[in-house]
């Protein structure tokens, strides 16, 4: 068994100068065969193992990872947790996540710093009043917590923004969401990794899957660089690769991967106390407990898996920080990254099964996905170990861009696909 | 090591110990290791300690240095203002401003601005100490009662020539073209490929192989670029050429029962009768010399002109409409009031009251789907199983049982108020106080709308629940008997 | 931040251009005889190569003319451009 | 307390304008040429900063862009501070107001040092296995933790100052007016190629500038004589153009470089007004060399953070460069022939050295030979294993090396010293060149990563590339740069 992490064994590791702690996860050598393999070692691939074990006494599985666990979108996103999505299929499933989320630390024994300090965002336009009043009507009555602040408000609970009518896209109100917010990025893959592998799942790293093998119309299992793995379950979670590994087994995807970038600026004591999010001004910000202004940028409107975007995206990003927070002129930024996000024509996630048996896709989180990580692993969790998509999931499957059946969700990305 | 401190990132204070612990954990890959114990993250980015941590993770994992790889280094090599990276491009230069060549005048006569796209449109002119809702009941009032006067320059506007432009018409419109009279104008419906309304406007011929189109405000650039992208990719053999002129013209428009009157004492020779200048037409003329084009067409259901003219002509015109409507009353409004007089009218803003998930059939606009046309952008899509369902969201009118009652523009249906969670059924998509009808009205989507006409629905607000009827989209002059008033 | 080879002005950097999209998907000539599954297939199903892929790109803030590139995906290098309606390169 | 820790021999700061500025709100003075940070030591002023964590007391360590503890706020300015600036970077201008970042109330007296008491209870990722309990108080854990982080403030009102951008497009780039850089420089532009040179120092030369020593010569003449006349020659370049203050921020793929030239921040605080601060070079190049040289690497023994405790290269640097004394009594560890030339430079200086501490057996270079010439006392084979002092380092603990270099044995030597310079080795630079997305590739003899392959018109060359020599410097840039214009 686990030490279980506490304020005492914290102590108890200080006296034996912390040589004690456990490993957080083994480091296994891959089995023959598993009942389930999820292909991808992100926040979303971890969590589903962790809930397939948790829920569904499906211990006999494996996560393989190409790189290192979290080290793909996982560890590359601007960290913003809310559920304030206008459609109902959306705010079922960002909803679920959420609710998962505020116990999370608890459930993995296992600090994710969820920080509930509100995602605002900001209308700039009066079609941008329109749009969000609609959604924070919508949201109210599916029982998500959001209320429309007047300009005044916003400036009171954000006094950093730039509210002045004089600016070249006033501020004209907002959206608070206050039980959203941030959390730590990598304590999230590995909370759930040291979680499922304490329930018995390999996370095999280092694992790059080459090949899918099929008989007929069910899958058998997987070739990788550690050798062929048996299986009748294969869960795919590979962010920004998913095209790659359907591309396998000749099943295209209504994807396509682009490089999203982010910066940090270098750390200072407290500024900002909220996340702020503008769509039409295209850009969004927030601290992090370092004291870091954690921003997002744009994505690249081309495919690239090259993890870097061009340079235009930056700077239109940074005059968008400097005309809603003129103060921040003089910040510095500190790094900038990118990483590839697969994106869906109607900027809503996929999480479905596919017409070969066994083989099931949890792809198309576009810009968003960290926010759903818990409840992401949760529903896919249900739908490969009941082969059926649960109520929260049945709207975000791949038939949808067959019947025209789309859950738009263009409006609720901060940035615009 | 013991209670040592050997450090190795001083400015965020990881240790040697601290590496071997993550290691100790679990955490062996070096960004692993980096993430957990914050070494190499702090403002030098790792210059002096990455080597080390390496060093440290080599030997205790007994691999060779070269065969962990390094971390990567990311942009900037150190840290860059903000301000250096964005330069020039902050506060008025942040983003370009469009203004009309009628601009100025707007500004003299206090109009408050809206920003509609990169432009600056005149929002409502207040008199005096007018909050928004009295000027624009009295600006409504005005145009409907005598005459108003409109900037419609900012509407995108392209110009359409060559021998295919009616085929060319005929792909990108759900309606037919080629039988246009030349001199006639038309109403056209833009689709995206998915089925979906993406844009609208009238189009005018002006001789057998011109057309006029024009775009929303905010729809224009991409409108054009997604012509040209159809006519040099899918449609080359196509002779059509595409250029925007929307700078090129100011657009005045003159509304109400009085507009005729006003135009003739601009265009005194020109033959205003129904006969000879009926509506959705157009005809060239000459204010003082100035040539420009004169269309017989309406957003307000109004008798209704809209010349255009050189752009460097365009405040001199407008500033003759306005002293030759002087005596009528003419009244400057904007687009707060032009919104509301469309909307009583049952006209849509494509944007407003179309979200990208709207279907001309969900728009009750089955009339302007060719049934004859082979294909158009978009016609397939009208087709799959999702968008012939019966029930989909559907637009529709909206009146409140206390007629004073306003609606918010967002605001959810619902059929029943005692159910949680409720289902909602639509929202609201425009709201105004019509001072013609001295009534609230509202346009809504609202599923299975078409069918629901007379029922009874409620509108939920935070603090109380708003009762309304779902009507026709139309709510004035349904015959259209004020076009040729 | 590439620089493209636009094959009507010439090398000019990539804040000149915009980018299309998959290259060499037809539009289907006569549309209402395809089932759903194959309009969809039309619409939104993409190959999305991790690789050499062919693709559209338009010179927006330039000649405003189509043309077609070859580039590999996975590191950003372009091999070819080619007008619209020329035969892709092959090798 | 004032003690002239100012030699009269350097000749880069021009000691008949002195500067007045202000550290912690008290007035000292500096000379013209100076950096925030030599001014600072010149002061006698070690202690500048407290550590992220545990707040400890930190001094000046480096003298470049690699300095991870002197981090200063400059400016008091609501408006116009500016956070988390480099002592090492800023150049010193009259009027110049700095202070200490985090700690409260003062860098002598900080509260937070309580965590430094603490430290086995937070080892790293503490926060991940703490203050889940009661779940509902990680708000007010969080609150506190926020607090205690970051570094400086925030600048509170919009920014006064203007910023710019320009476009440059050149045959070839430079990066780095070191010795390489310049012999670079001066091939490309006599190949008639549109030749662009930068560097983020306020003049053009790197270390070699003030490397003054019979052992490094360069046809006869002491390898900065040599630079200097060269530097003087690119003058006469017609193709060449020359850029000082400017640092590359970010090498892009297709040869799309970002440098920022710094136009306003040296000049005294009247002078800047209305000018143009900083301005973004956007720059395509057709062909790039990369000439960034080497960082020194620090060794890692116990509470080898102590403010006093150097990187013997940049001790050097502020002896030869700015004449100012990091010390009287120093020591130096080492494990490699870099920090016998401090020992020397600090001996020629008049300042006293204990000792050089030495990892390894025996070393017979010219240089190590000249040093026990001059009577400095090495310690071979032996490894400093402990520090003391609290807010500046006064002595140093060391023991014998094993043979297998892996364990301490016999009597700890204690030896008094108020500067301790370290030097672990050279890092070569090879930032750049994987921000282009080069592949590194791993030299095991000295432990250095160094650039491999690359998809772009680039070299690097010099101690990026991993020549440490003089001879392999000049040979090889000379050979590299050559090679790169006949393709």
């Amino acid at each position: 068994m686990k030490n279980k992490y506490s304020i005492f064994s914290i102590i108890k590791n200080a006296f034996s100068y912390n040589e004690n702690w456990q490993r957080a996860w083994r480091d296994p050598e891959p089995k023959k065969e598993y009942d389930a393999i999820i292909i991808g070692g992100g926040g979303h691939g971890l969590a589903t193992a962790f809930y397939l074990a948790k829920k569904h006494n499906m211990t006999n599985i494996a996560v393989v990872e190409k790189g290192w666990i979290g080290g793909g979108n996982t560890g590359r996103n601007t960290t913003i947790i809310r559920s304030n999505y206008l459609w109902d299929a959306s705010a079922g499933l960002y909803d679920h996540a959420l609710k998962i989320w505020e116990g999370l630390s608890q459930e993995l024994n296992y600090n994710v710093m969820f920080s509930q300090r509100g995602v605002m965002n900001l209308a700039h336009n009066l079609q941008d009043v329109r749009d969000l009043k609609r959604r924070t009507h919508a949201n109210r009555l599916n029982g998500i917590d959001a209320v429309w602040l007047n300009t005044e408000e916003v400036k009171k609970f954000c006094p950093i923004i730039n509210t002045s009518p004089d600016i070249r896209y006033p501020v004209l109100g907002g959206t608070l969401q206050r039980r959203a917010g941030t959390a730590r990025h990598d304590a999230v893959a590995w909370g759930y990794a040291r979680g499922a592998d304490a329930m018995g799942v390999d996370i095999i790293q280092n694992c790059e899957v080459k090949g899918i093998k099929r008989n007929g119309d069910s899958v058998e299992g997987v070739e990788t660089t550690k050798g062929f793995i048996k299986t009748k379950k294969i869960g795919v979670v590979a962010a920004g690769h998913s095209s790659v590994i359907a591309n396998m087994v000749d099943l295209k995807l209504p994807l396509e991967s682009k490089p999203l970038q982010a910066l940090v600026s270098e750390p200072v004591k407290p500024i900002i106390d909220t996340v702020v999010m503008s769509n039409a001004v295209h850009a969004y910000v927030s601290q992090s407990d370092k004291g870091e202004l954690v921003i997002g940028a744009g994505t690249d409107a081309y495919v690239s898996y090259t993890q870097r975007g061009s340079h235009d995206v930056v700077e239109g990003t940074l005059k968008a920080i400097l005309e809603l927070y003129p103060i921040f002129s003089r910040m510095k930024m500190l790094r900038q990254w990118g990483g590839i996000v697969d994106i869906c024509p109607d900027a809503s996630p996929i999480i479905s099964k596919t017409h070969i048996k066994g083989l099931y896709f949890n792809c198309g989180w576009g810009t968003g996905g960290f926010k759903a990580t818990p409840g992401s692993g949760d529903l896919f969790a249900h739908t490969i170990a009941n082969d059926e998509p649960h109520k929260l999931n049945a709207d975000f499957n791949i038939n949808r861009f067959v019947s025209g059946d789309l859950v738009d969700e263009h409006g609720a990305a901060a940035v615009a696909h | 090591m013991g209670k040592t401190k050997p450090f190795l990132d001083f400015q965020n204070d990881s240790t040697a110990n601290d590496i071997k612990l993550a290691l100790r954990e679990g955490f062996k890959s070096i960004e692993h290791v980096k993430r957990y114990t914050t070494t190499g993250m702090a403002t030098d980015q790792g210059k002096l300690s990455n080597m080390h941590a390496l060093g440290i993770i080599a030997e205790t994992a007994g691999v060779k240095m070269g065969e962990l790889g390094t971390t990567t280094f990311r942009p900037p090599y150190t840290p860059l203002t903000f301000g250096t990276i964005v330069g020039r491009n902050v506060g008025e230069f942040f983003d370009i401003t469009r203004r009309t060549p009628i601009h100025d005048w707007h500004v003299e006569n206090k109009a408050k601005f809206e920003n509609v796209g990169q432009w600056k449109r005149a929002w409502y002119y207040p008199i005096d100490n007018e909050n928004m809702h009295e000027a624009v009941q009295r600006e409504s009032k005005a145009a409907r009662d005598s005459a108003g006067i409109l900037d419609a320059s900012t509407l995108g506007k392209i110009d359409i020539q060559g021998s295919d432009a009616s085929e060319f018409l005929n792909r990108v419109y759900t309606n037919a073209w080629s039988k246009l009279e030349i001199g006639k104008c038309r109403y056209g419906l833009m689709l995206n490929e998915d089925g979906m309304v993406y844009d609208d406007g009238v189009t005018t011929r002006l001789s057998e192989n011109h057309y006029l189109m024009t775009t929303t405000t905010g729809g224009a650039a991409n409108v054009l670029s997604k012509l040209e992208d159809y006519l040099q990719t899918e449609w080359p053999e196509l002779d059509v050429y595409l250029t925007s002129v929307t700078d090129h013209y100011g657009t005045v428009s003159i509304c109400g029962p009085n507009s005729k009157k006003i135009l003739s004492k601009i265009i005194p020779d020109l033959d205003l009768s129904d006969k000879e200048f009926p509506h959705m037409s157009f005809k060239n003329a000459l204010i003082d010399s100035i040539r420009c084009r004169v269309m017989r067409i309406s957003f307000t259901g109004e008798h209704s002109y809209e010349i255009n003219i050189q752009a460097s002509y365009a405040k001199s015109v407008w500033e003759k409409c306005f002293e030759a409507g002087k005596e009528f009353n003419i009244t400057p409004y904007g687009t707060e009031t032009m919104h509301l007089l469309r909307a009583e009218k049952g006209f849509i803003i494509a944007g407003q009251d179309t979200d990208g998930t709207m279907t001309p059939v969900d728009l009750q606009m089955d009339w302007i789907i060719s049934k004859k046309k082979y294909d158009f952008i978009g016609k397939r899509s009208l087709y799959r199983s999702d968008t012939i369902r019966e029930d989909r969201k559907q637009l529709v009118g909206l009146i409140t049982d206390d007629p004073k009652e306003i609606l918010e523009e967002g605001a959810q249906i619902v059929a029943e108020t005692n159910k949680q969670p409720v289902e909602m059924l639509g929202h609201v998509t425009s709201s105004y106080f019509s001072p013609n009808l001295n009534k609230s009205i509202a346009l809504a989507v609202v599923k299975n709308g078409k069918k629901l006409k007379g029922q009874k629905m409620f509108v939920p607000m935070e603090n109380k629940i708003i009762n309304v009827t779902i009507t026709d989209t139309v709510f004035l002059d349904k015959e259209n008997k004020r076009l040729n008033a | 931040m590439f620089l493209i080879n636009c094959p009507y002005c010439g090398e000019r950097d990539q804040s000149e251009f915009s980018a299309g999209g998959e290259a060499h998907i037809v539009r289907p000539k006569q549309p209402t005889e395809l089932s759903d599954d194959q309009w969809a297939e039309f619409l939104f199903m993409r190959k999305n190569i991790k690789g050499v892929q062919f693709e559209r790109w338009n010179h927006a803030h330039g000649c405003r003319k189509w043309f077609n590139m070859v580039r590999d995906t996975s590191n950003d290098k372009i091999y070819a451009v080619y007008k619209m309606g020329e035969k892709p390169p092959t090798k | 307390m004032t003690r002239n820790l100012r030699t009269a021999n350097s000749k880069f700061i021009d000691q008949t304008s002195r500067i007045s500025f202000k550290f912690d709100g008290k007035k000292l003075y500096g000379f013209k040429g100076d950096t925030l940070a030599s001014a600072l030591l010149a002061n006698n002023i070690h202690l500048v900063g407290r550590s992220f964590k545990y707040h400890r007391p930190r001094g000046i360590m480096a003298c470049g862009s690699e300095e991870p503890n002197a981090i200063v706020q400059v400016g008091n300015d609501a408006s116009m501070t500016e956070p988390n600036t480099r002592a090492t970077e800023i150049e010193l201008y009259e009027g110049l107001e700095a202070s200490s970042q985090n700690c409260w109330p003062s860098v002598n007296f900080d509260i937070g040092a309580i965590n430094n008491f603490f430290s086995p209870l937070i080892p790293a990722a503490f926060y991940y296995k703490t203050f889940m309990w009661p779940s509902n108080f990680w708000k007010l854990y969080e609150y506190f933790i926020r607090k205690s982080a970051g570094l400086g403030k925030s600048p509170t009102e919009p920014d006064k100052d203007i910023y710019d951008h320009r476009y440059l497009h050149c045959d070839v780039l430079i990066v780095g007016g070191g010795i390489s850089g310049i012999i670079a420089a001066k091939i490309a532009a006599k190949n008639n190629l549109n030749t662009v040179l930068i560097d983020d120092k306020n003049i053009l030369g790197g270390t070699t500038l003030f490397q003054e020593n019979e052992c490094f010569k360069v046809n006869n003449s002491y390898s900065n004589e040599w630079l200097k006349n060269e530097i003087e020659n690119l003058k006469s370049l017609e193709n060449l153009t020359i850029k000082t203050r400017t640092s590359l921020a970010a090498y892009h793929s297709y040869n799309y470089l970002l440098a920022r030239e710094n136009l306003t921040d040296h000049l005294d605080i009247n002078e800047k007004k209305d000018k143009i601060r900083q301005r973004l070079w956007k720059i395509r190049a057709k062909k790039v060399i990369i000439a960034t040289g080497a960082m020194e690497r620090p060794l890692i023994f116990n509470n080898n953070d102590r403010p006093g405790v150097i990187l013997s290269s940049s001790i050097k640097k502020y002896i030869d460069y700015y004449g100012v004394k990091c010390g009287q009594k120093v020591s130096l560890f080492t494990n490699n022939d870099s920090a016998y030339e401090t020992a020397i430079s600090l001996n020629n200086s008049g300042v006293n050295v204990n000792s050089v501490v030495d990892i390894r057996d025996k070393a017979n270079s010219l240089i190590v030979k000249q040093a026990e010439k001059l009577g400095i006392k090495i310690h071979w084979k032996s490894s400093v294993v402990n520090t003391s002092g609290y807010k500046k380092i006064n002595s140093i603990e060391i023991m014998k090396l094993s043979d297998d270099g892996t364990t301490v044995f016999g009597k700890k030597i204690k030896e008094e010293c108020d500067c301790l310079g370290i030097s672990g080795g050279w890092t070569p630079r090879v930032h750049l060149f994987t921000q282009s997305g080069g592949k590194l590739k791993f030299r095991d003899e000295d432990n250095v990563f160094l650039p491999d392959k690359s998809g772009l018109d680039q070299i690097s060359i010099g101690s990026c590339n991993g020549d440490f020599e003089l001879d392999q410097i000049i040979k090889n840039s000379v050979r590299l740069t050559k090679k790169i214009f006949k393709n």
